[in-house]
């Protein structure tokens, strides 16, 4: 075990992953010699050559439309979108081909890449640095999404992303890149070393695809949430002194509908967290989900905590994103209904 | 600055008219003489081919003689195998059609009067290389002998369909002969083929990737991705564009713009690029073994701007008397691409009347056979289509859950 | 009033704009001499000229990004994607820039454009000419959408999306453009000119933006749909007995939330539907709304009936196409629960 | 076929390599001497200016003077007016900076050393006109006299920024002073311009659009999506490529491709391209005026390739030491703009250093004067941002309700 940034973590990932398959390729805008705007992809290029690791033009068209020719030739690619808010001039190819080629083929060619993005806000980068697509996903049948919220699941997510058949879209929630934010953005910056989520095995391993996790358990309600929010609800419950069983899903589809059921169920109280725009989010879909599997164990309308309907404001950034404040009123809400 | 000009210009757009009303032949812009091109080495400067930017490579000429610089090593019966392949398409095609009109399969587009294009580069390239086409490539597959009955199949969307009835008549796909998944968005496959080329390099590989797009749909975005990898990176890939002339109703001159051929669209990205008569079998089997060539000598891209006529309706779904002249066909300059090779083997003197007659007819009896075969299995419109469950699988690699759910629940339904 | 198919209220909008307001412009693929190859632009380039109704290359990014520029200069752009599964190309423009274009220039410029386009299936269209991706519009913030089931809808929010001055995603279910579908595809085809719906008024006139309409009144169960799927429900209603009241909805976003509540609120049960796939479909945020608001008023959990999670498929159309068996399954389920 | 090549060359592909360890004026391609090029008439073949490819517009030669046929028509206080807007461009950025690094403010992105461009086009088009720019076009917003005072506002996102903190710094907005809101997404203005060059058209207007981008955005989808549009309408619209040799860490390379020059894009549309020297205030205003008038007189669109250097880094958040070398901006062989147009004033006899030094200063203080006031607004970092109820505004022309209930949720919230 050693102690990684969510950044590191992702690095080692593909360091793994390069290094038992040979046809796994990484590419990007600014990935190749810089090693990524985040540095996700640092040193790839050095250690296994600019066939393993390179830069492309700015297109994202073409870095998708690349990947999937290049998956149908036979490698695995791992490729890097910028921002998620630049991931729309690649939609065709991500919906219409990498999520379609395995059915319209019927298993002839198939499309195992990983497209990963940086998402989500709290870094004041305005309304096309703060995005969090993922509900343009979730509605695409033929691709697995997934959302990571710390360095331990986001190693083992993107080995299992990468070894994956089938297109996984990997996002990545930028303000978790160097420590588990809790919402608090007055307060001193926390380091994944001080987290045990921060600690993370050696060479290979793989968290499966699907499976969620159970961040904290409880009993007075359900929160269903992943990415940075996982930390926000956290925070949320421990100020608010509630027992709240916090669950990070991880992968949105396929979902794990077991874990969900099986904690509702339980608390009878179910709090939905995400910072995408609240209309057709995925919310929406976890809310749809629950009422229908759990609507006789409910004791109170399953309410939705999740960025307001309008882009991403610069200066408003505190009062868009879904913080502890607004989370532990939601939470009150939910108890007292 | 305003005192500069008094009288300012009201601005105007050019909006282009189509070619109705005007005489087809003038519809084909600079057609050399056959042999009049000559040909450039393999790794010749780009400026200079871009310099023969208003010739066309023409082999066979009016009497039927293969003529100049491009006249191909071809035995002459490989010429009689590309003359069968092409009526093969075309007794296919014409079958096809019938079918819809008879009510039996839901949708058809044909390649008639493009036969050459599809089947001699087809010929020219290597058994491993990979064709991205689009929905008028069928003889990609016919002349690599992928069975009729396959095709067919797939057409009629019967249960023997290999892709479960998912895809659109035509939509075929197969990678062991080299024909990449169809799909249904324009232009997608232009970026892919040249990825798929990037990856054979990156691995050191030998196989090289050929591009098909219409010219309308190099307007679509992907066309100008494809060009930046294929530049950039010098990706072994043959980018052909076939010029028909028409893209469903609008004329070739909307995604051209003012320029003055589709080949140039080639020289910004210094890919060299030809304009290729694609209704002259010898032409297109010269000019695709030489992109070919120089994709396999990592000399990078090569663009080809085929040259022929959509000579049916855009597909079963369309009207073309709505906006075509009747007589365009008839009138089209560089003539019917089954013709010309078969006026070439005449000239050879190895071919006549009853020759071509004998091989039209077993031709027929084979798609005849093959259509009795796959008819067998019914069809869409019978209702023959398989199990409808079938729809669940390849969604994903395993079944997941929500769809386990989905099926059980199809399966449960009254 | 005269009998029209929806074609025929399409194009007389498009008429009765044009006419009006000499800033209306109309473009597309094939939309020009042609008019359309569902035929809704018909008959605009002779009348109106070259300069106001004209043909486009085969690019759906450029369409919408040119319209986005004419707009800003002051036109009113009508422009139309020839199938809604090709909008995926021009889905940048229409998400990052007209969604955007008032919010982050304050109001400074503006982009009052509407884009048409055909959506479902039910005509052996396969994959890509069968889609109904609204909830990939609902999403975004800026954006309003249109579904329209019926000639006269059809024209008065037309015309009312071409008037109003922020861009408008307008979709029309293909299956209902020549006569109110009702799921049965082994029936005699029925004719506008035999529905009510069919009758439209000469001249102008507008269905506001935001309204949802009553399409059946009945006291059982709620139905909230659109499109294509508001005759499926009520052959289904119809079919099984039951006094469905269907809500056809009309405007997705904004969505007509008080007509939902007082129907839900009514009937204690609701369905949702749609041939979209299911999962984060527009359904997911009708019943994350309905629990939300109506929670204590309903008597079983909301059920969806949509297409499910795979593309379209070309031959199983009718079994992927939820049919009034399907809904009325689920209408007896509902009733049972 | 396999027989014919019996000892396949294993393919491989070219991976633009960063030209971190070059010398830096390797990698300007092709400088002509000033006054080489020759000025074609606006209607010249596009094929002719294309043999042109590899030249350069440039008039001011080194020591100062103005030569060739392409001098503009300027009076000394045209040039006298340019010199003091680049100072003040300059100046302003570099206030910005230093605001960035005080931590009064949240993000920027400098334009230094390509002031020239911008200031010098804006100087040579109307008011009415539009221009599509990127975020390194603040001269576009100086020269056309936009208040210092709120460009500062909307960098610091105060209460007084007209954007009311919507936007990241630098993303400026005016439609008065005809400069199109900038977007996040690179390249989506492309297009937009030539469909507001079109309207003006199809209205019969007189305005003419400009369109901005970086070479390495020219990969970009939507880059194509405008030539083609441009091309088959004849838009008017001049089609600006800031070619500042860098793209965050890459090379202008790995958009350019194999092709020798991002001019050379506009051939296969048959848009006449030129090339010109970006830092150069009498070539650029020159260049624009000539690509103006085209437009003006529906010649259609054109296309300038800019040739200059970011001197300084990507934006605050990057750290380009990693990618390039440290004196890139020295050896830069087309000079510094703001250099270039003094000397020439000084070789004119109308300039002396005295005269500069004051104006500098009469500048910095300019400057210094419209932080002062800003700042007394407030920034982003003091949390002077104005009320957060805004943010609901403008998502539509009117507020729907759900809009209404998130703002009154908002409110409630402790
Ligand atoms: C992205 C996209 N936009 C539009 C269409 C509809 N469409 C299908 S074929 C076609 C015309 C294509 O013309 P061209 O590229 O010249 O090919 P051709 O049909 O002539 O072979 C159009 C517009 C589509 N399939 N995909
Ligand atoms: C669609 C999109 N992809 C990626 C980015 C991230 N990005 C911002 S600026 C930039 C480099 C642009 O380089 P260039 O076009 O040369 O302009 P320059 O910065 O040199 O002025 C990149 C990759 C973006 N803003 N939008
Ligand atoms: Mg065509
Ligand atoms: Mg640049």
């Amino acid at each position: 075990m050693t102690s990684m940034t969510m950044i590191e973590a992702i690095r080692d990932a593909h360091m793994v992953a390069m290094e038992r398959d040979d046809t796994v390729v990484v590419f990007g805008e600014d990935v190749g010699y810089f090693g990524g705007v985040f540095r996700c992809t640092q040193g790839l290029q050095e250690r296994f050559g600019d066939h393993r690791c390179f830069d492309t033009p700015i297109s994202e068209a073409g870095i998708v439309g690349a990947a999937v020719g290049m998956a149908a030739y036979g490698l695995r690619p791992c490729v890097e979108i910028q921002f998620a808010d630049y991931m729309y001039p690649a939609y065709d190819q991500i919906v219409s081909e990498a999520a379609r080629l395995r059915h319209r083929s019927a298993g002839d060619f198939t499309a195992p890449l990983v497209i990963r993005m940086p998402t989500g806000g709290g870094i004041f980068g305005g309304q096309t640095h703060s995005q969090s697509p993922e509900a343009l996903f979730t509605h695409v049948a033929g691709l697995k999404t997934v959302v990571v919220s710390n360095p331990y699941d986001a190693k083992g997510l993107l080995i299992a992303a990468i070894e994956d058949d089938d297109p996984v879209i990997f996002l990545e929630p930028k303000r978790v890149y160097n420590g588990p934010f809790d919402g608090h953005p007055d307060r001193p910056i926390v380091p994944w070393s001080k987290h045990p989520l921060g600690e993370v095995p050696e060479g290979h391993y793989r968290i499966e695809v699907g499976t969620a996790r159970l961040h904290r358990e409880g009993s007075d309600l359900t929160v269903l949430t992943y990415g940075t929010m996982v930390h926000v609800a956290e925070a949320a419950a421990e100020e608010h002194g509630l027992d709240a069983e916090i669950i990070d899903l991880r992968t949105l589809v396929p979902l794990d509908v077991d874990t969900i059921v099986a904690s509702v169920t339980k608390t009878g109280r179910c709090l939905v967290m995400h910072e995408a725009t609240l209309t057709s989010g995925f919310g929406a879909e976890l809310a749809a989900t629950v009422q229908e599997r759990c609507m006789f164990h409910l004791e109170a309308p399953i309410i939705r905590v999740c960025g307001w309907d309008t882009p991403y404001p610069h200066a408003h950034e505190w009062s868009y994103f879904p913080g502890p404040a607004r989370v532990g009123y939601a939470m009150r809400e939910l108890m007292d209904a | 600055m305003s005192d500069r000009e008094p009288t300012p210009t009201p601005l105007r757009l050019r909006i282009p008219q189509p070619a109705r009303g005007k005489h087809p032949p003038d519809r084909v812009r600079y057609i050399s003489a056959a042999g009049e091109m000559a040909k450039p080495a393999l790794d010749e400067k780009v400026e200079r081919i871009a310099l023969m930017r208003k010739q066309l490579v023409r082999v066979l000429d009016e009497d039927g003689s293969a003529v100049g610089d491009w006249v191909p090593e071809m035995s002459v019966d490989e010429k009689k195998q590309g003359l069968r392949t092409m009526l093969l398409v075309r007794s296919y095609d014409a079958r096809m059609l019938q079918a819809h009109r008879q009510g039996k399969i839901s949708f058809y587009m044909r390649s008639l009067g493009e036969e050459a294009i599809a089947c001699a580069q087809q010929a020219a390239l290597r058994p491993g290389d990979m064709h991205f086409p689009t929905y008028r490539q069928p003889g990609l597959l016919i002349s690599s002998e992928y069975p009729l009955v396959t095709m067919m199949n797939q057409v009629l969307s019967n249960a023997e369909d290999p892709l479960h009835g998912r895809q659109l008549p035509v939509m075929y796909s197969s990678k062991a002969h080299g024909f990449f998944s169809i799909s249904g968005n324009l232009a997608t496959q232009y970026i892919q083929a040249v990825g798929w080329a990037m990856a054979s390099a990156l691995r050191g590989g030998t196989e090289i990737a050929s591009a098909w797009i219409g010219e309308g749909a190099t307007a679509e975005s992907d066309f100008h991705a494809a060009l930046v990898f294929a530049s950039t990176y010098q990706a072994p890939v043959i980018l052909n564009i076939v010029n028909n002339h028409w893209a469903i109703s609008t004329p070739e001159d909307f995604a051209r713009g003012a320029s003055a051929t589709f080949a140039d669209r080639g020289y910004g990205f210094s890919i060299p690029a030809l304009r290729v008569d694609g209704n002259d079998y010898l032409a297109v089997y010269a000019a695709s073994q030489w992109a070919a060539e120089r994709a396999r000598t990592n000399l990078g891209p090569t663009l080809i701007e085929w040259i022929t006529l959509r000579v049916g309706a855009h597909s079963t779904s369309d009207d073309p008397s709505v906006y075509r002249p009747p007589e365009e066909a008839a009138q089209f300059p560089l003539g019917d691409p089954v013709d010309r090779l078969r006026q070439h083997l005449v000239h050879l003197g190895e071919w006549d009347d009853a020759q071509h007659e004998a091989l039209q007819e077993e031709v027929d009896a084979q798609v005849d056979e093959a259509f009795a075969e796959a008819s067998s299995h019914g069809s869409v419109k019978s209702g023959d289509v398989g199990s409808a469950k079938t729809m669940f699988d390849d969604v994903y690699a395993e079944l997941p859950r929500h769809l386990r759910e989905q099926r059980d629940r199809l399966e449960e339904l009254p």
